[in-house]
Protein backbone atom coordinates (compact mmCIF):
# COMPACT_ATOMS: atom_id res chain seq x y z
CA UNK A 1 0.00 0.00 0.00
CA UNK A 2 1.21 3.69 -0.18
CA UNK A 3 -0.59 6.52 0.13
CA UNK A 4 -0.07 10.11 -1.36
CA UNK A 5 -2.20 12.79 -0.27
CA UNK A 6 -2.24 16.63 -1.17
CA UNK A 7 -4.07 19.69 -0.27
CA UNK A 8 -3.61 23.09 -0.73
CA UNK A 9 -5.49 26.23 -1.44
CA UNK A 10 -6.04 25.36 -4.87
CA UNK A 11 -5.57 22.21 -5.57
CA UNK A 12 -8.15 19.29 -4.84
CA UNK A 13 -7.38 16.27 -2.38
CA UNK A 14 -6.31 13.14 -3.85
CA UNK A 15 -4.93 9.93 -2.13
CA UNK A 16 -3.88 6.33 -3.76
CA UNK A 17 -3.74 2.51 -2.70
CA UNK A 18 -2.13 0.14 -4.20
CA UNK A 19 -3.97 -3.20 -3.79
CA UNK A 20 -1.86 -6.77 -3.27
CA UNK A 21 -3.47 -8.49 -0.39
CA UNK A 22 -6.32 -8.60 2.32
CA UNK A 23 -4.53 -5.65 4.35
CA UNK A 24 -5.43 -2.90 1.89
CA UNK A 25 -8.77 -3.88 2.29
CA UNK A 26 -8.51 -2.02 5.75
CA UNK A 27 -6.07 0.46 4.40
CA UNK A 28 -8.33 1.27 1.56
CA UNK A 29 -11.73 2.20 3.56
CA UNK A 30 -9.70 3.76 6.11
CA UNK A 31 -8.39 5.88 3.04
CA UNK A 32 -11.87 6.88 2.20
CA UNK A 33 -13.15 7.43 5.50
CA UNK A 34 -9.93 10.35 6.31
CA UNK A 35 -10.39 11.92 3.13
CA UNK A 36 -14.28 11.66 3.77
CA UNK A 37 -14.06 13.36 7.10
CA UNK A 38 -11.65 16.21 5.67
CA UNK A 39 -14.31 16.74 3.12
CA UNK A 40 -17.16 17.25 5.65
CA UNK A 41 -19.33 14.11 5.51
CA UNK A 42 -21.58 13.28 8.33
CA UNK A 43 -20.35 10.05 10.41
CA UNK A 44 -23.11 7.76 8.42
CA UNK A 45 -21.43 9.08 4.94
CA UNK A 46 -18.27 8.09 6.08
CA UNK A 47 -19.86 4.86 7.26
CA UNK A 48 -21.43 4.42 3.58
CA UNK A 49 -18.26 5.30 1.53
CA UNK A 50 -15.94 2.97 3.86
CA UNK A 51 -18.63 0.22 3.04
CA UNK A 52 -18.45 0.47 0.00
CA UNK A 53 -14.95 0.30 -0.79
CA UNK A 54 -14.52 -2.29 1.79
CA UNK A 55 -16.86 -4.18 -0.54
CA UNK A 56 -15.06 -3.31 -4.31
CA UNK A 57 -11.25 -3.89 -2.54
CA UNK A 58 -12.55 -7.10 -1.35
CA UNK A 59 -13.32 -7.84 -4.83
CA UNK A 60 -10.11 -6.74 -6.34
CA UNK A 61 -8.36 -9.20 -4.00
CA UNK A 62 -10.70 -11.98 -4.28
CA UNK A 63 -11.20 -11.92 -8.16
CA UNK A 64 -8.31 -9.98 -9.74
CA UNK A 65 -4.79 -11.33 -11.30
CA UNK A 66 -3.05 -12.16 -7.92
CA UNK A 67 -5.54 -9.78 -6.07
CA UNK A 68 -3.86 -6.44 -7.45
CA UNK A 69 -5.03 -3.36 -8.16
CA UNK A 70 -5.60 0.24 -6.73
CA UNK A 71 -7.72 2.38 -5.61
CA UNK A 72 -7.30 6.45 -6.86
CA UNK A 73 -9.76 8.77 -4.06
CA UNK A 74 -10.07 12.41 -4.97
CA UNK A 75 -12.22 15.05 -4.19
CA UNK A 76 -14.53 16.77 -7.34
CA UNK A 77 -14.62 20.60 -8.24
CA UNK A 78 -17.44 22.03 -6.20
CA UNK A 79 -20.89 21.56 -8.08
CA UNK A 80 -24.30 22.61 -7.53
CA UNK A 81 -24.92 19.23 -5.23
CA UNK A 82 -22.15 20.43 -3.15
CA UNK A 83 -19.02 18.74 -2.53
CA UNK A 84 -18.19 15.23 -3.64
CA UNK A 85 -15.93 12.53 -3.33
CA UNK A 86 -14.87 10.07 -6.29
CA UNK A 87 -13.37 7.13 -5.86
CA UNK A 88 -12.08 4.99 -8.51
CA UNK A 89 -11.42 0.98 -7.97
CA UNK A 90 -9.72 -0.44 -10.92
CA UNK A 91 -8.03 -3.88 -11.71
CA UNK A 92 -6.64 -5.72 -14.80
CA UNK A 93 -8.35 -9.16 -13.82
CA UNK A 94 -10.44 -11.13 -15.40
CA UNK A 95 -13.68 -8.67 -15.49
CA UNK A 96 -17.18 -9.17 -15.31
CA UNK A 97 -18.33 -11.24 -17.92
CA UNK A 98 -22.31 -10.65 -16.98
CA UNK A 99 -22.82 -7.14 -15.57
CA UNK A 100 -26.32 -7.35 -15.03
CA UNK A 101 -26.23 -10.77 -13.31
CA UNK A 102 -23.17 -9.39 -11.29
CA UNK A 103 -25.46 -6.70 -9.98
CA UNK A 104 -28.09 -9.13 -8.96
CA UNK A 105 -28.43 -9.14 -4.94
CA UNK A 106 -27.27 -12.58 -4.21
CA UNK A 107 -25.47 -13.52 -7.29
CA UNK A 108 -21.68 -14.33 -6.94
CA UNK A 109 -19.30 -17.12 -7.98
CA UNK A 110 -17.37 -16.52 -4.85
CA UNK A 111 -17.53 -17.52 -1.25
CA UNK A 112 -19.32 -13.65 -0.24
CA UNK A 113 -22.88 -12.97 0.14
CA UNK A 114 -23.08 -11.26 -3.49
CA UNK A 115 -24.55 -7.91 -1.91
CA UNK A 116 -21.38 -5.97 -2.93
CA UNK A 117 -22.12 -4.38 -6.04
CA UNK A 118 -26.00 -3.82 -5.48
CA UNK A 119 -25.05 -2.56 -2.36
CA UNK A 120 -22.50 -0.34 -3.02
CA UNK A 121 -24.94 1.19 -5.68
CA UNK A 122 -27.60 2.03 -3.03
CA UNK A 123 -24.70 3.24 -0.37
CA UNK A 124 -23.41 5.98 -2.98
CA UNK A 125 -24.92 8.02 -4.93
CA UNK A 126 -23.44 7.19 -8.37
CA UNK A 127 -22.11 3.78 -9.13
CA UNK A 128 -20.19 3.36 -12.95
CA UNK A 129 -19.11 -0.04 -13.85
CA UNK A 130 -16.58 -0.68 -16.16
CA UNK A 131 -15.58 -3.90 -17.07
CA UNK A 132 -16.03 -6.58 -19.85
CA UNK A 133 -14.83 -9.83 -19.95
CA UNK A 134 -10.62 -10.42 -19.84
CA UNK A 135 -10.01 -6.47 -19.87
CA UNK A 136 -10.54 -6.09 -16.16
CA UNK A 137 -12.51 -3.72 -13.91
CA UNK A 138 -13.03 -0.51 -12.90
CA UNK A 139 -15.70 0.73 -10.66
CA UNK A 140 -16.23 4.33 -9.99
CA UNK A 141 -18.44 5.66 -7.16
CA UNK A 142 -19.04 8.99 -6.33
CA UNK A 143 -21.23 10.66 -3.13
CA UNK A 144 -22.47 14.55 -2.49
CA UNK A 145 -22.99 16.32 0.19
CA UNK A 146 -24.87 19.47 1.04
CA UNK B 1 -2.16 -9.98 12.86
CA UNK B 2 -4.09 -8.83 15.42
CA UNK B 3 -6.15 -11.18 18.22
CA UNK B 4 -9.06 -10.33 19.85
CA UNK B 5 -8.95 -11.41 22.91
CA UNK B 6 -11.90 -13.57 24.65
CA UNK B 7 -12.52 -13.28 28.41
CA UNK B 8 -14.91 -16.05 30.14
CA UNK B 9 -17.60 -14.12 32.84
CA UNK B 10 -19.35 -16.74 34.37
CA UNK B 11 -21.45 -18.57 31.78
CA UNK B 12 -20.49 -16.23 28.76
CA UNK B 13 -17.34 -15.78 26.51
CA UNK B 14 -17.18 -12.13 25.91
CA UNK B 15 -15.09 -10.92 22.40
CA UNK B 16 -14.36 -7.43 22.09
CA UNK B 17 -13.79 -6.33 18.57
CA UNK B 18 -11.34 -3.61 17.45
CA UNK B 19 -11.23 -1.36 14.84
CA UNK B 20 -10.09 -2.27 11.62
CA UNK B 21 -9.29 -6.28 11.59
CA UNK B 22 -8.45 -8.02 8.70
CA UNK B 23 -10.66 -10.80 7.48
CA UNK B 24 -8.06 -13.16 8.74
CA UNK B 25 -8.51 -11.72 12.22
CA UNK B 26 -12.20 -12.37 12.04
CA UNK B 27 -11.50 -15.80 10.88
CA UNK B 28 -9.29 -16.71 14.08
CA UNK B 29 -11.49 -15.30 16.51
CA UNK B 30 -14.26 -17.53 14.46
CA UNK B 31 -11.88 -20.71 15.12
CA UNK B 32 -10.80 -19.56 18.65
CA UNK B 33 -14.50 -19.14 19.73
CA UNK B 34 -15.26 -22.44 18.49
CA UNK B 35 -12.67 -24.04 20.57
CA UNK B 36 -12.94 -21.74 23.56
CA UNK B 37 -16.59 -22.48 23.78
CA UNK B 38 -15.46 -26.23 23.49
CA UNK B 39 -13.30 -26.21 26.36
CA UNK B 40 -14.95 -24.08 28.59
CA UNK B 41 -18.48 -25.51 28.35
CA UNK B 42 -20.61 -22.11 28.50
CA UNK B 43 -23.49 -21.73 27.01
CA UNK B 44 -23.19 -17.92 26.12
CA UNK B 45 -20.85 -15.44 23.75
CA UNK B 46 -21.07 -12.47 23.32
CA UNK B 47 -19.49 -9.89 20.29
CA UNK B 48 -19.15 -6.56 21.47
CA UNK B 49 -18.65 -3.79 18.17
CA UNK B 50 -19.36 -1.05 19.44
CA UNK B 51 -15.57 -0.14 18.62
CA UNK B 52 -15.98 -1.40 14.55
CA UNK B 53 -16.75 1.54 12.38
CA UNK B 54 -16.96 -0.50 9.50
CA UNK B 55 -18.97 -3.88 9.15
CA UNK B 56 -19.31 -5.31 5.55
CA UNK B 57 -20.81 -8.22 4.01
CA UNK B 58 -17.73 -10.00 4.93
CA UNK B 59 -17.83 -9.26 9.14
CA UNK B 60 -21.94 -9.02 8.58
CA UNK B 61 -21.96 -13.25 7.27
CA UNK B 62 -19.02 -13.95 9.52
CA UNK B 63 -21.07 -13.08 12.37
CA UNK B 64 -24.04 -15.00 11.52
CA UNK B 65 -21.44 -18.04 11.25
CA UNK B 66 -20.16 -17.66 13.93
CA UNK B 67 -24.02 -17.58 15.97
CA UNK B 68 -25.34 -20.42 13.88
CA UNK B 69 -22.08 -22.06 15.06
CA UNK B 70 -22.40 -21.56 18.30
CA UNK B 71 -25.39 -22.35 18.54
CA UNK B 72 -24.40 -26.37 16.86
CA UNK B 73 -22.40 -26.23 19.71
CA UNK B 74 -25.44 -25.73 22.13
CA UNK B 75 -24.92 -21.86 23.13
CA UNK B 76 -26.59 -18.41 22.09
CA UNK B 77 -24.67 -15.48 20.95
CA UNK B 78 -25.72 -11.80 20.96
CA UNK B 79 -23.77 -9.14 19.37
CA UNK B 80 -23.94 -5.63 21.35
CA UNK B 81 -23.19 -2.07 20.52
CA UNK B 82 -23.90 -1.96 16.85
CA UNK B 83 -22.83 1.88 15.87
CA UNK B 84 -25.88 3.76 14.33
CA UNK B 85 -24.12 4.88 10.82
CA UNK B 86 -23.01 1.15 10.75
CA UNK B 87 -26.66 -0.11 11.08
CA UNK B 88 -27.59 2.43 8.52
CA UNK B 89 -24.76 1.23 6.27
CA UNK B 90 -24.98 -2.55 6.69
CA UNK B 91 -29.02 -1.97 5.70
CA UNK B 92 -28.53 -0.64 2.91
CA UNK B 93 -26.14 -2.85 1.83
CA UNK B 94 -28.73 -5.39 2.15
CA UNK B 95 -27.66 -7.23 5.09
CA UNK B 96 -30.31 -7.77 8.19
CA UNK B 97 -28.30 -10.16 10.22
CA UNK B 98 -30.96 -12.25 10.42
CA UNK B 99 -30.55 -15.26 12.55
CA UNK B 100 -28.12 -13.02 15.08
CA UNK B 101 -29.69 -11.86 18.34
CA UNK B 102 -28.90 -8.14 18.69
CA UNK B 103 -28.61 -5.41 21.94
CA UNK B 104 -28.26 -2.14 22.58
CA UNK B 105 -25.30 -2.67 25.25
CA UNK B 106 -23.26 -5.14 26.88
CA UNK B 107 -25.67 -5.39 29.86
CA UNK B 108 -29.18 -6.04 27.70
CA UNK B 109 -26.96 -8.52 25.60
CA UNK B 110 -25.96 -10.17 28.95
CA UNK B 111 -29.21 -10.20 30.39
CA UNK B 112 -30.58 -11.87 27.00
CA UNK B 113 -27.87 -14.32 27.58
CA UNK B 114 -29.02 -15.13 31.61
CA UNK B 115 -32.75 -15.80 30.33
CA UNK B 116 -31.91 -17.98 27.00
CA UNK B 117 -29.87 -19.95 29.96
CA UNK B 118 -32.79 -19.74 32.31
CA UNK B 119 -34.51 -21.11 29.65
CA UNK B 120 -32.17 -23.89 28.83
CA UNK B 121 -31.95 -25.30 32.02
CA UNK B 122 -35.60 -25.02 32.78
CA UNK B 123 -38.73 -26.40 31.22
CA UNK B 124 -39.66 -24.77 28.31
CA UNK B 125 -37.34 -24.09 26.01
CA UNK B 126 -34.16 -25.30 23.69
CA UNK B 127 -33.04 -21.41 23.56
CA UNK B 128 -32.86 -21.73 20.06
CA UNK B 129 -33.33 -19.16 17.32
CA UNK C 1 -35.84 21.15 6.21
CA UNK C 2 -38.19 19.80 8.62
CA UNK C 3 -37.65 18.34 11.88
CA UNK C 4 -39.35 15.52 12.84
CA UNK C 5 -39.90 15.29 16.68
CA UNK C 6 -38.54 12.60 18.58
CA UNK C 7 -40.39 12.29 22.36
CA UNK C 8 -38.99 9.55 24.80
CA UNK C 9 -41.78 8.07 26.65
CA UNK C 10 -40.58 5.79 29.38
CA UNK C 11 -38.92 2.82 26.64
CA UNK C 12 -39.63 3.74 23.98
CA UNK C 13 -38.95 6.41 21.37
CA UNK C 14 -41.66 8.39 19.08
CA UNK C 15 -41.35 9.71 15.93
CA UNK C 16 -44.87 11.25 14.95
CA UNK C 17 -44.35 12.22 10.86
CA UNK C 18 -45.80 14.90 9.47
CA UNK C 19 -47.56 15.47 6.01
CA UNK C 20 -45.30 15.77 3.19
CA UNK C 21 -41.83 15.36 4.03
CA UNK C 22 -39.11 15.89 1.84
CA UNK C 23 -36.98 12.32 1.49
CA UNK C 24 -34.06 14.49 3.23
CA UNK C 25 -36.33 15.32 6.18
CA UNK C 26 -36.70 11.35 6.37
CA UNK C 27 -33.37 10.53 5.98
CA UNK C 28 -32.51 13.03 8.51
CA UNK C 29 -34.99 11.13 11.15
CA UNK C 30 -33.37 7.88 10.46
CA UNK C 31 -30.15 9.26 11.53
CA UNK C 32 -31.68 11.19 14.22
CA UNK C 33 -33.30 8.06 15.62
CA UNK C 34 -30.54 5.39 15.23
CA UNK C 35 -27.98 7.87 17.04
CA UNK C 36 -31.09 8.83 19.67
CA UNK C 37 -31.43 5.07 20.07
CA UNK C 38 -27.74 4.91 20.78
CA UNK C 39 -27.32 7.32 23.04
CA UNK C 40 -30.71 6.48 25.12
CA UNK C 41 -30.29 2.85 25.45
CA UNK C 42 -34.34 1.88 25.00
CA UNK C 43 -35.88 -0.88 23.45
CA UNK C 44 -38.42 0.50 21.49
CA UNK C 45 -39.40 2.98 18.31
CA UNK C 46 -42.89 4.03 17.29
CA UNK C 47 -43.31 5.91 14.34
CA UNK C 48 -46.85 7.05 13.88
CA UNK C 49 -47.69 7.92 10.22
CA UNK C 50 -51.30 8.91 10.68
CA UNK C 51 -50.13 12.24 9.63
CA UNK C 52 -48.98 10.73 6.59
CA UNK C 53 -51.30 11.19 3.29
CA UNK C 54 -48.65 9.80 0.53
CA UNK C 55 -46.16 7.05 1.47
CA UNK C 56 -44.52 6.15 -1.63
CA UNK C 57 -41.89 3.54 -2.52
CA UNK C 58 -39.40 5.49 -0.70
CA UNK C 59 -40.63 6.13 2.31
CA UNK C 60 -42.02 2.81 2.52
CA UNK C 61 -38.28 1.38 2.12
CA UNK C 62 -37.42 3.67 4.77
CA UNK C 63 -39.62 2.75 6.96
CA UNK C 64 -38.43 -1.02 6.22
CA UNK C 65 -34.53 0.12 6.80
CA UNK C 66 -35.49 1.96 9.83
CA UNK C 67 -37.30 -0.49 11.00
CA UNK C 68 -33.59 -3.39 10.01
CA UNK C 69 -31.29 -0.71 11.14
CA UNK C 70 -33.33 -0.52 15.07
CA UNK C 71 -33.16 -4.30 15.27
CA UNK C 72 -29.50 -4.67 14.46
CA UNK C 73 -29.11 -2.19 17.50
CA UNK C 74 -31.40 -3.89 19.38
CA UNK C 75 -34.30 -2.33 19.32
CA UNK C 76 -37.87 -3.09 17.92
CA UNK C 77 -39.97 -1.09 15.97
CA UNK C 78 -43.44 -0.42 14.99
CA UNK C 79 -45.51 1.66 12.31
CA UNK C 80 -48.86 2.82 13.41
CA UNK C 81 -51.87 4.90 12.17
CA UNK C 82 -51.29 4.00 8.37
CA UNK C 83 -54.50 5.67 6.75
CA UNK C 84 -57.08 3.14 4.77
CA UNK C 85 -56.32 5.10 1.92
CA UNK C 86 -52.61 4.83 1.86
CA UNK C 87 -52.53 1.46 2.61
CA UNK C 88 -54.40 0.46 -0.19
CA UNK C 89 -52.37 2.53 -2.33
CA UNK C 90 -48.98 1.27 -1.14
CA UNK C 91 -50.58 -2.60 -1.84
CA UNK C 92 -50.98 -1.48 -5.58
CA UNK C 93 -47.53 0.26 -5.97
CA UNK C 94 -46.62 -3.16 -4.89
CA UNK C 95 -45.13 -2.61 -1.15
CA UNK C 96 -46.01 -4.75 2.10
CA UNK C 97 -43.67 -3.01 4.43
CA UNK C 98 -42.45 -6.84 5.25
CA UNK C 99 -40.32 -7.05 7.97
CA UNK C 100 -42.07 -3.89 9.44
CA UNK C 101 -45.21 -4.62 12.35
CA UNK C 102 -47.60 -2.07 12.38
CA UNK C 103 -50.72 -1.72 14.69
CA UNK C 104 -53.82 0.49 14.46
CA UNK C 105 -52.57 3.01 16.68
CA UNK C 106 -50.37 4.26 19.05
CA UNK C 107 -52.12 2.36 22.14
CA UNK C 108 -51.58 -1.49 20.28
CA UNK C 109 -47.65 -0.70 19.04
CA UNK C 110 -47.01 0.39 22.47
CA UNK C 111 -48.45 -2.67 23.93
CA UNK C 112 -46.51 -4.58 21.12
CA UNK C 113 -43.77 -2.94 22.03
CA UNK C 114 -44.18 -3.90 25.74
CA UNK C 115 -44.64 -7.36 25.29
CA UNK C 116 -41.95 -7.84 23.05
CA UNK C 117 -39.55 -6.05 25.34
CA UNK C 118 -40.72 -8.08 27.99
CA UNK C 119 -39.64 -11.25 25.94
CA UNK C 120 -36.25 -9.94 25.07
CA UNK C 121 -35.21 -9.50 29.02
CA UNK C 122 -37.99 -11.42 30.70
CA UNK C 123 -38.55 -14.78 30.48
CA UNK C 124 -40.31 -16.44 27.88
CA UNK C 125 -39.33 -15.62 24.83
CA UNK C 126 -36.74 -15.18 21.94
CA UNK C 127 -37.32 -11.37 21.61
CA UNK C 128 -37.13 -11.85 17.71
CA UNK C 129 -38.89 -10.81 14.26
CA UNK D 1 -42.07 25.00 -8.87
CA UNK D 2 -44.23 27.42 -10.24
CA UNK D 3 -48.49 26.70 -9.83
CA UNK D 4 -51.13 27.95 -12.60
CA UNK D 5 -54.78 27.30 -11.79
CA UNK D 6 -57.73 28.24 -14.17
CA UNK D 7 -60.93 27.20 -13.83
CA UNK D 8 -64.39 29.38 -15.06
CA UNK D 9 -67.49 27.64 -16.21
CA UNK D 10 -66.36 26.45 -19.92
CA UNK D 11 -62.31 26.30 -19.89
CA UNK D 12 -60.73 22.95 -18.24
CA UNK D 13 -58.89 23.01 -14.41
CA UNK D 14 -54.81 22.87 -15.69
CA UNK D 15 -51.86 23.12 -13.34
CA UNK D 16 -48.37 23.29 -13.80
CA UNK D 17 -45.24 22.32 -11.66
CA UNK D 18 -41.85 23.07 -12.63
CA UNK D 19 -39.71 20.59 -11.16
CA UNK D 20 -36.10 21.41 -10.14
CA UNK D 21 -34.94 19.67 -7.18
CA UNK D 22 -36.56 17.17 -4.41
CA UNK D 23 -38.97 19.95 -2.72
CA UNK D 24 -41.15 19.61 -6.03
CA UNK D 25 -41.79 15.91 -5.25
CA UNK D 26 -44.05 17.18 -2.49
CA UNK D 27 -45.17 20.20 -4.63
CA UNK D 28 -46.30 18.01 -7.63
CA UNK D 29 -48.18 15.74 -5.43
CA UNK D 30 -50.23 18.35 -3.48
CA UNK D 31 -51.04 19.96 -6.80
CA UNK D 32 -52.34 16.47 -8.30
CA UNK D 33 -54.13 16.05 -4.68
CA UNK D 34 -55.79 19.24 -4.94
CA UNK D 35 -56.53 18.89 -8.37
CA UNK D 36 -58.34 15.78 -7.74
CA UNK D 37 -60.20 16.56 -4.67
CA UNK D 38 -61.43 19.71 -7.34
CA UNK D 39 -62.68 17.42 -9.64
CA UNK D 40 -64.57 15.29 -7.18
CA UNK D 41 -62.15 12.23 -6.92
CA UNK D 42 -62.31 9.95 -3.03
CA UNK D 43 -59.55 9.59 -0.82
CA UNK D 44 -58.41 6.60 -2.05
CA UNK D 45 -58.04 8.03 -5.56
CA UNK D 46 -56.56 10.86 -4.17
CA UNK D 47 -54.23 8.98 -2.71
CA UNK D 48 -53.45 6.41 -5.96
CA UNK D 49 -52.89 9.50 -7.89
CA UNK D 50 -50.66 11.48 -5.59
CA UNK D 51 -48.78 8.37 -5.04
CA UNK D 52 -48.36 8.03 -8.76
CA UNK D 53 -47.00 11.00 -9.30
CA UNK D 54 -44.78 10.92 -6.07
CA UNK D 55 -43.04 8.13 -8.01
CA UNK D 56 -42.99 9.47 -11.35
CA UNK D 57 -41.31 13.08 -10.14
CA UNK D 58 -38.57 11.10 -7.80
CA UNK D 59 -37.87 9.93 -11.10
CA UNK D 60 -37.11 12.64 -12.79
CA UNK D 61 -35.21 14.27 -9.93
CA UNK D 62 -33.19 11.76 -9.59
CA UNK D 63 -32.73 9.88 -13.43
CA UNK D 64 -32.99 13.19 -15.40
CA UNK D 65 -30.37 15.99 -16.25
CA UNK D 66 -30.04 18.17 -13.62
CA UNK D 67 -33.25 16.88 -12.28
CA UNK D 68 -35.09 18.84 -14.65
CA UNK D 69 -38.83 18.80 -15.39
CA UNK D 70 -41.91 19.48 -15.78
CA UNK D 71 -45.72 18.08 -14.23
CA UNK D 72 -48.66 19.47 -16.50
CA UNK D 73 -52.09 18.38 -14.36
CA UNK D 74 -55.39 18.92 -16.24
CA UNK D 75 -58.69 17.95 -16.28
CA UNK D 76 -59.77 15.53 -19.08
CA UNK D 77 -63.15 16.35 -21.29
CA UNK D 78 -65.45 14.47 -19.88
CA UNK D 79 -66.64 11.11 -21.51
CA UNK D 80 -68.72 8.13 -20.87
CA UNK D 81 -66.46 6.99 -18.48
CA UNK D 82 -67.21 9.99 -16.15
CA UNK D 83 -64.77 13.09 -14.85
CA UNK D 84 -60.79 12.46 -15.75
CA UNK D 85 -57.75 13.90 -14.66
CA UNK D 86 -54.60 13.86 -16.82
CA UNK D 87 -50.95 14.36 -15.95
CA UNK D 88 -47.93 14.15 -18.18
CA UNK D 89 -44.38 14.13 -16.06
CA UNK D 90 -41.80 15.04 -18.62
CA UNK D 91 -37.62 15.32 -19.22
CA UNK D 92 -35.12 15.85 -21.26
CA UNK D 93 -32.97 13.56 -19.29
CA UNK D 94 -31.36 10.39 -20.90
CA UNK D 95 -34.59 8.59 -21.24
CA UNK D 96 -34.95 4.74 -20.96
CA UNK D 97 -33.41 2.06 -22.94
CA UNK D 98 -35.13 -1.10 -22.20
CA UNK D 99 -38.65 0.09 -21.16
CA UNK D 100 -40.00 -3.47 -20.84
CA UNK D 101 -37.14 -4.08 -18.53
CA UNK D 102 -37.97 -0.59 -16.55
CA UNK D 103 -41.45 -1.59 -16.43
CA UNK D 104 -40.52 -4.97 -14.26
CA UNK D 105 -40.80 -4.72 -10.72
CA UNK D 106 -37.34 -4.77 -9.00
CA UNK D 107 -35.76 -3.57 -11.96
CA UNK D 108 -33.89 -0.60 -11.04
CA UNK D 109 -30.40 0.92 -12.07
CA UNK D 110 -30.71 3.52 -9.38
CA UNK D 111 -30.97 3.30 -5.44
CA UNK D 112 -34.52 2.63 -5.55
CA UNK D 113 -37.18 -0.27 -5.01
CA UNK D 114 -37.76 -0.47 -8.96
CA UNK D 115 -41.59 -0.51 -7.96
CA UNK D 116 -42.02 3.20 -9.30
CA UNK D 117 -43.01 2.61 -13.18
CA UNK D 118 -44.87 -0.92 -12.20
CA UNK D 119 -46.41 0.52 -9.42
CA UNK D 120 -47.83 3.09 -11.71
CA UNK D 121 -49.14 1.33 -14.33
CA UNK D 122 -51.38 -0.14 -11.44
CA UNK D 123 -52.78 2.71 -9.38
CA UNK D 124 -53.44 4.78 -12.60
CA UNK D 125 -56.41 3.69 -15.21
CA UNK D 126 -53.68 4.30 -18.26
CA UNK D 127 -50.31 4.71 -18.44
CA UNK D 128 -48.10 5.62 -21.20
CA UNK D 129 -44.66 6.31 -21.69
CA UNK D 130 -42.86 7.61 -24.25
CA UNK D 131 -38.86 7.32 -23.91
CA UNK D 132 -36.03 6.25 -25.51
CA UNK D 133 -31.94 6.46 -25.15
CA UNK D 134 -31.03 9.86 -25.57
CA UNK D 135 -34.29 11.55 -26.30
CA UNK D 136 -35.86 11.96 -22.95
CA UNK D 137 -38.73 10.85 -20.86
CA UNK D 138 -42.57 11.52 -20.73
CA UNK D 139 -45.40 9.72 -18.89
CA UNK D 140 -48.76 10.16 -19.25
CA UNK D 141 -51.29 8.84 -16.76
CA UNK D 142 -54.76 8.68 -16.60
CA UNK D 143 -57.86 8.48 -14.00
CA UNK D 144 -61.79 8.31 -14.07
CA UNK D 145 -64.28 8.62 -12.29
CA UNK D 146 -67.90 8.35 -12.17
N1 LIG E 1 -13.12 -6.83 -9.62
C1 LIG E 1 -13.77 -7.90 -10.11
N2 LIG E 1 -13.20 -8.69 -11.05
C2 LIG E 1 -13.86 -9.78 -11.55
N3 LIG E 1 -15.10 -10.15 -11.15
C3 LIG E 1 -15.72 -9.40 -10.21
C4 LIG E 1 -15.11 -8.25 -9.65
N4 LIG E 1 -15.98 -7.70 -8.76
C5 LIG E 1 -17.08 -8.48 -8.78
N5 LIG E 1 -16.93 -9.51 -9.65
C6 LIG E 1 -17.94 -10.55 -9.97
O1 LIG E 1 -19.22 -10.10 -9.60
C7 LIG E 1 -19.80 -10.99 -8.64
C8 LIG E 1 -20.67 -10.22 -7.66
O2 LIG E 1 -19.88 -9.35 -6.87
P1 LIG E 1 -20.45 -8.81 -5.50
O3 LIG E 1 -21.83 -8.30 -5.70
O4 LIG E 1 -19.46 -7.84 -4.94
O5 LIG E 1 -20.57 -10.08 -4.57
P2 LIG E 1 -19.44 -11.06 -3.99
O6 LIG E 1 -18.16 -10.29 -3.97
O7 LIG E 1 -19.96 -11.40 -2.63
O8 LIG E 1 -19.42 -12.22 -4.91
C9 LIG E 1 -18.62 -11.70 -8.01
O9 LIG E 1 -18.98 -12.93 -7.44
C10 LIG E 1 -17.68 -11.83 -9.21
O10 LIG E 1 -18.08 -12.90 -10.03
N1 LIG F 1 -37.41 9.83 -16.04
C1 LIG F 1 -36.54 8.85 -16.24
N2 LIG F 1 -35.41 9.05 -16.96
C2 LIG F 1 -34.53 8.05 -17.17
N3 LIG F 1 -34.67 6.81 -16.67
C3 LIG F 1 -35.76 6.53 -15.93
C4 LIG F 1 -36.75 7.52 -15.68
N4 LIG F 1 -37.73 6.95 -14.94
C5 LIG F 1 -37.37 5.67 -14.75
N5 LIG F 1 -36.19 5.41 -15.35
C6 LIG F 1 -35.47 4.11 -15.39
O1 LIG F 1 -36.39 3.07 -15.11
C7 LIG F 1 -35.96 2.33 -13.95
C8 LIG F 1 -37.17 1.83 -13.18
O2 LIG F 1 -37.89 2.93 -12.64
P1 LIG F 1 -38.91 2.69 -11.43
O3 LIG F 1 -39.77 1.50 -11.72
O4 LIG F 1 -39.62 3.97 -11.16
O5 LIG F 1 -38.01 2.28 -10.21
P2 LIG F 1 -36.86 3.11 -9.42
O6 LIG F 1 -37.17 4.56 -9.62
O7 LIG F 1 -37.02 2.66 -8.01
O8 LIG F 1 -35.55 2.68 -10.03
C9 LIG F 1 -35.09 3.31 -13.18
O9 LIG F 1 -34.20 2.65 -12.31
C10 LIG F 1 -34.39 4.04 -14.33
O10 LIG F 1 -33.34 3.28 -14.84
Amino acid sequence: MSNGTSNNGTSKMEMRVTVSGEGDIVAARQAARQMAIALGFGSVDQSRIATAVSELVRNVVRYANGGRGEVLLHELPSTPRGVGIELVVADDGPGIADLDLALHPGYTTGPGLGMGLPGTRRLMDETTIDSSHGRGTTVTIRKWHR
Amino acid sequence: MVHVPIIRVADTLIATVQDELLDSDMLALQEDLAATLERSGVGGVLIDLSAAATVDSFLGRLLSDIATGARLMGANTVVVGIQPAVAISLVELGLDLKGVHTALNPERGLAWLLKMNDNRSGSNGRGQH
